[in-house]
């Protein structure tokens, strides 16, 4: 049973999305989410669930945060004799000094090509990592098998594109799910077809690709290419009809936070069979004390709850002592807070020490950031 | 390498006392304060104190054991020399034999220990709650040049006749070893917990197996027979929280010391961790209309109901307008809607359908592993 | 999730027509090749052939097994849904039973096979030597619609009478099984690898507990029994190199075929490694006096006297003047100065010590595990 | 039982010797030595084989060969809940930026300075990965505890200091061991207590060190403090009786290969109870054919031997074809000696083919060295 696709999980993106103050120090990938995870365990998961079992990840900087982590892949089922999970990093990057300005995606690919000519998958998976969905990508690669595709694309129609997913790239299909033309979401109609930036193709024509483009000099972004060989080459499209959000502003973020408590959504990102798999922490059962009051919301293990939490998504070892009311709100690992401090619409990144008695409230589309090691 | 100390852990028993819950899982492997499972806590010891080389001896459905434990990494106990390993009975050349109990199990696996050449062997036992640093009491064994050592802890006079009790002199030294006694003239119980010169136990091993004459149980033949030897036997004070869990009522008892006195037991203790194989579960998710109060809840659980004074251990799912009391539910337990559950223990992977009442009776209810209770049942036997 | 195929192997095997080398070991762990054990053959194939979920049944001495395989990292088998299980008898409520049969080992092990839900078993035998892809043959058993496909290969007909035989139809369905017969009327030898639709199989588990009628072994109960059913059967051809190691002409020879038919069997085939688990031990050493031609070495040998078409397995040391002509030196055999040895197997950590002389006398020496052959001795006997 | 002693090693070091080709591309830490194994196995498996459990890697640069060579730490025992292994580096310094000309090892030490901090061990064992030798740290820190001092260092008294190595630091010894002076050695003279680099002292106190040198921007290496502090602290030294080569130029490179070859100096480094440890790799074992004609050399596994070889070390998977003669060499990993090749006194890196009938030969104190991946 040789392996039949290997995954690339592309961390360049074109004016890589800054949330806020949560990835100062951090890039997306790692930025903590759904009480547990970090954004890149849902790509991963996705992958190893759909039977990859070699995985590139290709990142551009602050991958110090990436390796602490993903450790050697244990937790993914990823730390294997043959194949697994490796980083690459411009660190290493041959090409890469000649022209710095050189920024895209295509010379971080080509600096570590070696990884892509010396897999034996026919086909090679390249995803994002803040498109968050669960998706089995198997099927996504029977569709790009049997339709005869050169590259497949993978999106999801949305009829919100009004609201969200601004900026996104949208696909123009023919009735045979082949894709004319790439445009971008602006926000001027609801219907739109998102491209969840996730290509299916055959291993040998990736890299071809590289090599094509970076002898011709002629763009940074493997998705450029796509858009400007349209009419050359055959690129079809995939649809994920599951849940999808783009995390790509605290306002997307502090959205799927909302989703999540959404019992059906989160029946799909994170009970569904396919697992998403982190980084094993061994930590108590949470303690709920009698003065506790939660009422949906997500609590991770580690905790003390002795006030009152709703609406909120509550990371590893927080402590909430009484009197204390949590509305709306993010709190991330160890974060203490101290009695009758009254929290509305805020994100608190790791570390924070709140004292007693203070009163937080951001908007619900402006919430209130805290970056993390906070003391107030 | 020389090792100088080895654990051995006992984890043969059936535990029939526990029967409901040890149909598909051996004792030592049942699950306890939510997350954890009741061997956790002395592999934990064993990683903690230093000890890297661990053997657990099984016969019993080691199934789940045997996954559980998987290659030791949870407690950091993959070393390259070293390591944990379910140690079963097996065939030689002549014949097969079953453990005969504590002593013969651990006399069948004399090449396992030599292999390691140790200069000290620590018995242990796996099904019992607590927090404890073998590394000390070696020192206390060394200091006191004693040949075995064992574990002592103060219990309450009126439970001493329960217990096997050490009489000792005043510097510790053992004197007399009653089991159970009636009129007991100590309250200085045996842990389980033995740590010998492994060339004198290889000793009375290997005279064993030359005169014929069995040493099958550590209570009742050996330490006697070492005793009679006056081979100079003391007595380590323990002081702590300290449970054998062997039963029903004491397994309930542990489950919920850990909420009542969370802090003689403190899980999350970052000098002493209790290590477990933990599982890929999502964060608990706690509904509109739930409440949840005194409790301990793990990861994955989804709570719609009220959970008041209980146990909810990973991947528990609590219906709508249910109620659960003073229970401990077991791993991946679904319960229905408008259910009311008290004093109970629900085994794992049980499901109760809706409407479905287990009530107080004083006695503990217990629903066994795997069992579905189909609607509407009202369960009111104890155990 | 469901797993499509798992994988059990049959290791059980007190091996004693290899006596001398399974005193301490059970058969499948015995060493070969210079730096394996016989089983690693099979646990690589499995692990090539993208089967992650392996059982390996055994009952007879299983330390050294259970330490070599370990978590199965070697074998990338250290999977977090699945991986590789040593499972040897264990008791249940009633009673506790060693394995019977090849056949009755697998019925013991149903719960683990349950576990996983395989739609697929592939059984397999723990001491041949042999490269095969099983995603092929299960290839094979789906387009044949088997429910039973066992992989046969051709042997010399004059050898024929020597092995279990399988006599199909055009089609490469089984008409018949003739264990060892003296008139065979094909040349199809059975290599005892079974894939077996689980469900099939595992109604006739349920069945025997039923009825309580027994099939204790694939090849004289069960294989028979499904062909008197007509469960629809069918052989697998097999081409390339298959031997079966289970006497020790048989692991001579193959050690031999390693040096001298290094194409048939090579080990260094990135597309298909043989996994071991491997010891950190220096390079090998040939000195300055030293003589090696057509030779397998492993690391960590130290060789100051000459040595000619043998095997010599990891940390084998060879003193000055000696010569080692046709043998396979097990791991840590230390041969001192001025030995000669003809055409032997030394078992792992034998001592052979100064002026020794192990004669050619066509039949094969054999020197067992450990033993110390004192100084000017004369070794002459076969085994 | 708590561990005792954290394990430091030290990898910044005052113009960090260059060897030549053979470390253009990796720092000496990570050059292949003696068949099979790289420089700092030797350190770490020292520090493992004393029980050190906790070891902080302090590297300075091109740390990324390090990093594919130790992985998870795991086949140096070093992959543990608690401790194991850490490699730090500069990428992620805090101090570092402030001022480049900072680059001694105290300001890389600084930087990493919570690895230190969070330890719960007493001692703290500091030592660098090129002085080459098997020594039972146990014994030094057991020295150490009895002796009083508030450092220790270890040092080899040798008696062809006017040979080798040149450069080392000296140490001046009172009766009682304590250290008066350090010096440098110049070659005048034969006889020199050569300073191991290797240092053991109190955790608190490194730590105490660390923050008094870097506030008072005195120095920039731990051993500069050290020598002007010998007055007022009491620093003590501890002989190693055992080999030892310092891995700092092309000449003791090759010279440590020759004295492996040695059996009394390849028993005490290689063959000990100490065992050392390296990155496993799996290959078969090496074959010598009929025309094979090996004597007085280390062969690694995965070779095919058809041809001669004499007082060489020769890698692994290394082919050395019929009528080929390689005498006095290093041979590493994966090179090709096709047929009737001749090489004396040569050092191959990784990676090189060499067609029939070439000859090279170098001088015994100027070796050739071919970098790797080379064809010719």
């Amino acid at each position: 049973m040789r392996n039949e696709c290997m995954g690339i999980v592309n961390l360049t993106k074109k004016g890589e999305p800054r949330i806020s103050k949560i990835n100062a120090t951090r890039p997306i990938s790692s930025t903590p989410i759904a009480g547990r995870y970090r954004v890149i365990d849902f790509v991963l998961s996705n992958m190893v669930n759909s039977g990859i079992k070699n995985v590139g990840i290709y990142a551009k900087e602050k991958y110090r945060s990436l390796t602490d982590h993903l450790g050697s892949g244990k937790d993914w089922d990823l730390s294997r004799k043959k194949g697994g999970l490796f980083i690459f990093s411009p660190e290493n990057t041959k090409y890469y000094n000649i022209n710095a300005s050189r920024n895209g995606d295509i010379y971080n690919l080509l600096a570590n090509i070696d990884f892509i000519e010396r897999g034996d998958e026919e086909y090679v998976l390249i995803a994002p990592s803040y498109m968050i969905c669960n998706i089995d990508y198997s099927e996504a690669l029977e569709y790009h098998k049997k339709s005869n595709n050169d590259i497949t694309m993978i999106y999801k129609n949305i009829n919100n594109a009004d609201e969200d997913f601004k900026g996104n790239l949208t696909l123009d299909l023919d009735g045979n799910n082949r894709i004319i033309s790439i445009g971008n979401n602006v926000g001027a109609f609801p219907r739109a077809n998102i491209s969840m930036e996730t290509y299916i193709m055959k291993r040998e024509d990736l890299i071809k690709c590289i090599y094509r483009i970076v002898s011709k000099g002629s763009h940074l972004f493997l998705e450029d290419f796509i858009i400007e060989e349209l009419n050359n080459i055959k690129v079809g499209a995939y649809e994920h009809k599951g849940y999808l959000k783009c995390i790509d502003s605290i306002q997307s973020y502090f959205e799927i936070s909302n989703d999540l408590l959404n019992r059906d959504v989160a029946k799909e990102l994170l009970y569904s069979d396919r697992k998403i798999f982190t980084k094993e922490k061994n930590e108590s059962p949470t303690i709920y004390t009698d003065t506790a009051n939660v009422k949906n919301s997500f609590i991770a293990t580690g905790c003390v709850i002795e006030g009152s939490v709703e609406n909120s998504i509550i990371f590893r070892k927080v402590k909430v002592k009484k009197g204390s009311v949590i509305k709306n709100s993010i709190i991330m690992q160890n974060c203490t807070i101290e009695p009758s401090v009254e929290l509305h619409n805020v994100v608190f990144d790791k570390n924070i020490f709140i004292s007693e008695g203070k009163e937080l409230k951001g908007d619900e589309s402006y919430p209130i950031v805290i970056e993390k090691n906070i003391s107030m | 390498m020389r090792k100088e100390m080895i654990a051995m852990i006992l984890a043969g028993g059936q535990g029939s006392r526990l029967g409901v819950f040890t149909k598909r899982i051996a004792k030592p492997a049942v699950s306890f304060g939510g997350k954890y499972r009741i061997i956790d806590f002395v592999l934990s010891n064993c990683s903690n104190s230093g000890i890297d080389t661990v053997g657990v001896l099984t016969q019993y459905r080691p199934l789940i054991l045997n996954s559980h434990i998987g290659m030791g990494s949870h407690w950091d106990l993959d070393r390259i020399n070293g390591g944990v390993y379910v140690l079963q009975p097996y065939m030689n050349e002549k014949e097969g034999n079953w453990y005969k109990g504590t002593a013969n199990a651990i006399q069948q696996n004399m090449d396992f220990i030599e292999n390691y050449n140790p200069k000290y062997v620590v018995i242990l036992s796996g099904d019992h709650i607590y927090k404890m640093d073998y590394s000390k009491m070696l020192k206390y064994h060394k200091e006191k040049n004693s040949k075995a050592t064992i574990a002592v802890i103060e219990v309450p006079w009126d439970e001493a006749s329960r217990f096997g009790i050490m009489n000792t002199n005043k510097d510790g030294s053992i004197y007399e070893f009653d089991e159970k006694p009636s009129n007991p003239k100590s309250n200085l119980a045996s842990m389980g917990v033995y740590i010998f010169d492994w060339d004198m136990l290889k000793g009375y091993f290997n005279s064993s197996e030359m005169t014929g004459i069995n040493y099958d149980d550590f209570g009742h033949d050996l330490i006697p027979k070492m005793l009679e030897d006056n081979v100079g036997m003391y007595a380590y004070p323990f002081k702590g929280y300290w449970r054998d869990v062997g039963t029903i009522q004491s397994l309930w008892d542990a489950n919920m010391d850990l909420i009542n006195e969370s802090d003689v037991l403190d899980l999350n203790d970052s000098r002493w961790r209790i290590y477990t194989n933990t599982m890929a579960m999502p964060p608990q998710y706690v509904g509109k209309d739930a409440n949840v109060h005194k409790s301990l809840v793990a990861d994955g659980c989804s709570v719609l109901g009220s959970v008041e004074n209980s146990v909810l251990s990973h991947g528990v799912e609590i219906g709508k307008g249910s109620i659960i009391k003073d229970s401990v539910i077991m791993p991946n337990v679904k319960i229905g809607e408008n259910v009311v559950i008290e004093k109970a223990m629900v085994g794992e992977s049980a499901v109760i359908e809706n409407n479905v009442v287990v009530r107080n009776n004083d006695e503990i209810n217990v629903v066994s592993e795997y069992e579905v209770v189909k609607p509407e049942a009202v369960l009111e036997g104890g155990y």
